[in-house]
């Protein structure tokens, strides 16, 4: 089992004719995800992936045809905010946006419309959603986890995949991960996933992946030690990040003494969480 | 991207905000003409992108259009907090009764613009929100409908603004919010905003902070930027799209993804050694990335050891195995290269990269332990 | 007992120091209406009404230092809406606004964003509320009308006093008056006060005043047909109304053959409402 | 508040959306000079706020400036719907492949604009929406959010519109809503918006409708105002702040309130008569407003009788009362008056009118009845 992606995903591929998003979708496809449609304005009728997939001139049209429930977004910055509002929209239930170097005010239109709407986003620039043996939403390498009952939550990406393929090393299966992506306004967060981890039957325990900047680790901790039963790890990337510099991701910065990794990994530890010192040890934390 | 104290003020200007008379001055000679024209005593301002200017000499009075070129060249001497003065902001001085605080940022944690407001103006703002919090006016801004009136009137309220002021603050908010707005900052700030002895409003100071990931919509505030206060190196990295951050240690870090780069520097650190550089090398490292990416931090000479750490997952670990071997041929260096390599395709690529004078490592942890032993000089192959 | 505004009602007057604000708010205080403060920027210190009601510079502080929980508002067309967004943004439940003439765009604006809010508008161009004996907000004259079990709801201002009197002649008593206002995009309609009534404990009746232009009246018909359990009976003015006018209200308009007075008409008989021909057939039918 | 077609498309001009060339003319020797300007065959528009010009003789082709002149002279000579021609409009005659049509109003029902659009265009898009509603497609956009790209895409491909125009319409459509907003407009038109022979987009018929309530930030909109289209005693009414609208009964009526003075006509009908206008005197009678109501009301030769319905409310009886009083002596007149007032201090009220020769009643039937009667000739008293 899983959270908020399964076998009854019905995926579209918003941007599904450009290069990533035709290659991302042929390796969704090959994971066994249903991807129902793809949409790229202009290109309505034509069919993509030896005509695996049709593709529609706009996400209302492509969900009466098609009826899609969830949607992964692949289309440059400058475009992506509006394929949000149209997902959203549309009635898309599930949004992930993988777009890295969407402008923050955007997101803030974005993230506040989306609320009105009830629709869910994940990310933007983030590797999406991953439930091992029944669906993948996103680009996190399919073969670096197993099904188990490890809920997986991070603002990462190839640090999430390092942290996947240490649990398959040790042979320690994942129910879903989701990945929430490194900006500093995003959509769905730590909290969010956490309670849907919390209520899923097949969840018993959670990693959390987070890194420096802003205070979503501090408020996750006060949810963890509040309102979660079921066991917590963590890691918190960037304890030698100097401040003021964003390290790659617009969200990992350190400002006006704010978002440090130390006070992270102290609210974690009194939460009760167990905080790795690399993410090879946290295998060794559910020992 | 920050801007500079001149730029952000002309930015207020053009959109109504009173700023006082002044001209930029590249010389002391430039300085004593802008003086003399402005007839009036002046403030020599240093125009560097760190805060501390007062306290560094870098803000100076000067009475005559003489005393302002000899306080200009002292300015142009000096260097503050390791960045050289190339331009010096010279403006008519002010009279002035009272000093605010007024700026426009993003609150991550609320996911709205906030405004902030406090009568104890002048002063650096962090640490007024760390000591005396209750002395600033926070107001957050409805991204979909803007600032309105009102909640300008809230703070020009919350900070006891004389109420005959409060229309010109009314219009200095509304013309900041615009700025923020227009430019795509993440910080808009005029500090200090003044009071003057005639009862005007005046920003005496003005800091700016555009959105890089805006830029591409900003082409007039991208060309604003100031190479000066990078380290060469990084505007080399962004040319390659590279993601790259200078630092003090002595181990070079070449890493796919940002959250692992920091790890690995992280790691390092764990086992005793210092990381040279913040490296993302970011998704599918082609040959000419992974060359630039290593000419970058081989420039740095207080590099003894550089990490790859590559994690293969979309991108094939064969595929950067064959970029390393490219960049390593192009590249001749004896410094030792400890690699680890995992993920799609990695045994293919470390067969690529067996005949290659590197280190290998199977895990992170053990990559680090390796890197720190050969920069402190030990042997080990 | 009552809807919407009772003993407990703690008003706030936007536009205290206006000619109209003033006006009104001594009217209020006479009927007995609890008025714990006023706004008018600039003016915040001052003291109203020798001396009653204290006057502050913005709803928040009025708030805070009074713990107002209704508004109402006098203040000119080009600054209301921007009245309402403040009083919603300052946690005002009960937002009454009188003022005639806001644009219709600024009110479709307006009502997008206290939606959001979850403030409650009534009006714009509206009459306000009476509660007899307990509260009025708002300018129908206090002496038409007496307590008792009938609910009113109204588009209009003077006809609403008509029915009033009328009812007051027969020795009819009223739990709530609710001027809902003659403007084309307004906030409380005919079905959320219905709805209202219907739930109210001491209102046993209820009289609808509908007008030409819009559909809202049918929807209300619609809505009595499927939820209303108590009586409703109806008057609808503007049957003589040519079409493609305003008929001063500026939602009074029968526009490409919609909102005519013999639809409305129509569909309440339909849904079992007595319609009166003239106001002073009103009592009767409940008789 | 109407525009006229030539000025919609010049407000459509302004935000780039494509219109024909041409010009107004107010003389046929002006439309004459036009089409020699223009060079080519032109199409001859009466400028009147009706529809149905086409069918009334109000839009004709000219191949010649001769002919243009000659059109123009019949088009001047005649009246449509009742209402005089002052201007026609020149334009250059389009090649049109095919005519759709692109709007955007209010829905009050959903509380939000609405973006319209059909690929049947160039006819009366009500009729449309009756008969064949399918064949509209409409588009709700957000208030705070503004018209998307998106939108216009869902349209574009709703009509069926080539592919290869949709870069173009979706500018249109960004224009007309811009048109929209920054006009305050209740209805911005294009129809038809025509593909020419040449595989453009072209807006060859406008139409604006102002919301009134906006006027006052729109003081170059308010000046558009067409005088010609309303009766004389309309622009009249509205000098003093009367809502009046003629119409073409005999029973001329001064009412306080919107739906009382509705309910007053309506009344007037159900006892067999027949209302001569719509008036609202407003809140708070003043002698001013009503002698200025009454001599609106007695300036149509129609009126054989005039009802006075007036409830005082926060409007004291007794003020209304000397205001009928003041009016009555400076608009001196044999027409029979029927009052009722009620309501506050309406007894003192009564006692002010006693010695006025005018009909009183008690009850709004009873004013109405008597109203009906005097203004069919019967003596009452």
């Amino acid at each position: 089992m899983s959270i908020l992606i399964d076998k009854n995903t019905k995926l579209m591929v918003q941007g599904i004719t450009g290069n990533e998003g035709l290659f991302h979708t042929q390796q969704m496809l090959t994971y066994g995800t249903n991807i129902v449609s793809g949409v790229t304005p202009g290109k309505g009728g034509e069919w993509v992936l030896n005509g695996k997939i049709p593709v529609f001139d706009s996400v209302r049209i492509a969900v009466d045809a098609t009826g899609a429930n969830t949607s992964i977004i692949f289309v440059p910055a400058r475009y992506a905010p509006d394929a949000i509002f149209e997902a959203a929209d549309a009635g898309i239930e599930l949004i992930v946006c993988i777009t890295e170097g969407i402008p923050v005010q955007d997101m803030m239109r974005v993230r506040n419309y989306i609320e009105q709407k009830g629709a869910r986003l994940v990310g933007p620039n983030c590797p999406g959603l991953l439930t091992p043996g029944e669906s993948k939403v996103g680009i996190i390498p399919g073969d670096i986890a197993i099904t188990g009952n490890i809920g997986v939550v991070s603002r990462s990406g190839t640090l999430t995949y390092e942290v996947l393929y240490a649990l398959m090393l040790e042979n320690m299966g994942v129910s879903t991960c989701v990945g929430i992506g490194g900006d500093p306004i995003n959509g769905t967060n730590f909290i969010d996933c956490l309670s849907l981890f919390e209520e899923d039957l097949h969840t018993d325990r959670v990693i959390l992946i987070g890194e420096i900047g802003g205070t979503d680790e501090e408020k996750a901790a006060e949810y963890i030690a509040t309102h979660m039963s079921k066991p917590v790890a963590a890691f918190i990337a960037g304890q030698t990040a100097p401040p003021g510099k964003h390290m790659g991701h617009a969200g990992a910065i350190v400002e006006g003494g704010s978002g440090l990794a130390v006070d992270k990994i102290r609210a974690l530890e009194e939460a009760g969480v167990k905080v790795a010192k690399h993410p090879e040890e946290i295998p060794s934390l559910f020992s | 991207m920050k801007l500079h104290e001149y730029q952000s003020k002309q930015i207020f200007s053009k959109y109504g905000i009173p700023i006082p008379k002044g001209k930029v001055a590249a010389t002391a000679q430039e300085a004593k003409l802008i003086a003399e024209e402005l007839g009036s005593r002046v403030v020599i301002k240093s125009q560097v992108l760190v805060g501390g200017r007062g306290k560094a000499g870098g803000i100076m009075l000067a009475k005559t259009p003489e005393q302002a070129e000899e306080v200009a060249s002292q300015i142009f001497a000096i260097e503050i907090k390791g960045l050289p003065v190339r331009k010096v902001l010279v403006d008519e001085a002010a009279k002035i009764d009272k000093e605010i605080y007024l700026g426009i940022t993003n609150d991550r944690a609320a996911r709205r613009p906030v405004m902030m407001a406090s009568a104890a103006g002048g002063v650096d703002i962090e640490e007024v929100a760390r000591n005396n919090p209750e002395q600033i006016i926070k107001v957050h801004i409805d991204p979909l409908l803007g600032l309105r009136d009102y909640q300008s009137r809230d703070i020009a309220a919350g900070i006891d603004l004389p109420r005959e002021l409060w229309r010109m603050f009314g219009q200095i908010a509304a013309s900041l919010w615009k700025v923020y707005i227009d430019c795509d900052a993440t910080l808009a700030e005029i500090n200090p905003l003044v009071i003057t002895s005639d009862h005007q409003l005046l920003a005496l100071d003005g800091k700016m902070v555009i959105d890089d990931n805006s830029l591409f919509r900003h082409p007039e505030l991208a060309e604003m930027r100031d190479l000066d206060v990078e380290a060469p190196s990084e505007i080399e990295a962004r040319k390659y799209g590279l993601s790259f951050i200078k630092l003090d240690g002595n181990i070079g870090c070449m890493v796919n993804g940002a959250g692992l780069a920091m790890t690995s520097m992280d790691i390092i650190k764990l086992f005793g050694g210092e990381p040279a550089n913040f490296l993302d090398i970011g998704g599918g490292a082609t040959a000419d990335k992974v060359s630039a990416a290593l000419r970058i931090i081989l420039s740095d000479s207080n590099v003894k050891a550089v990490l790859f750490n590559i994690f293969g997952g979309i991108t094939r670990g064969d595929e950067v195995a064959r970029g390393i071997l490219t960049a390593l041929e192009e590249v001749k260096s004896d410094i030792p290269m400890v690699i680890r390599l995992v993920g799609t395709n990695a045994e293919e690529g470390r067969a690529i990269l067996r005949n290659a004078d590197m280190i290998t490592a199977g895990t992170l942890v053990e990559a680090a332990r390796k890197a720190v032993a050969v920069a402190s000089g030990e042997q080990i192959r």
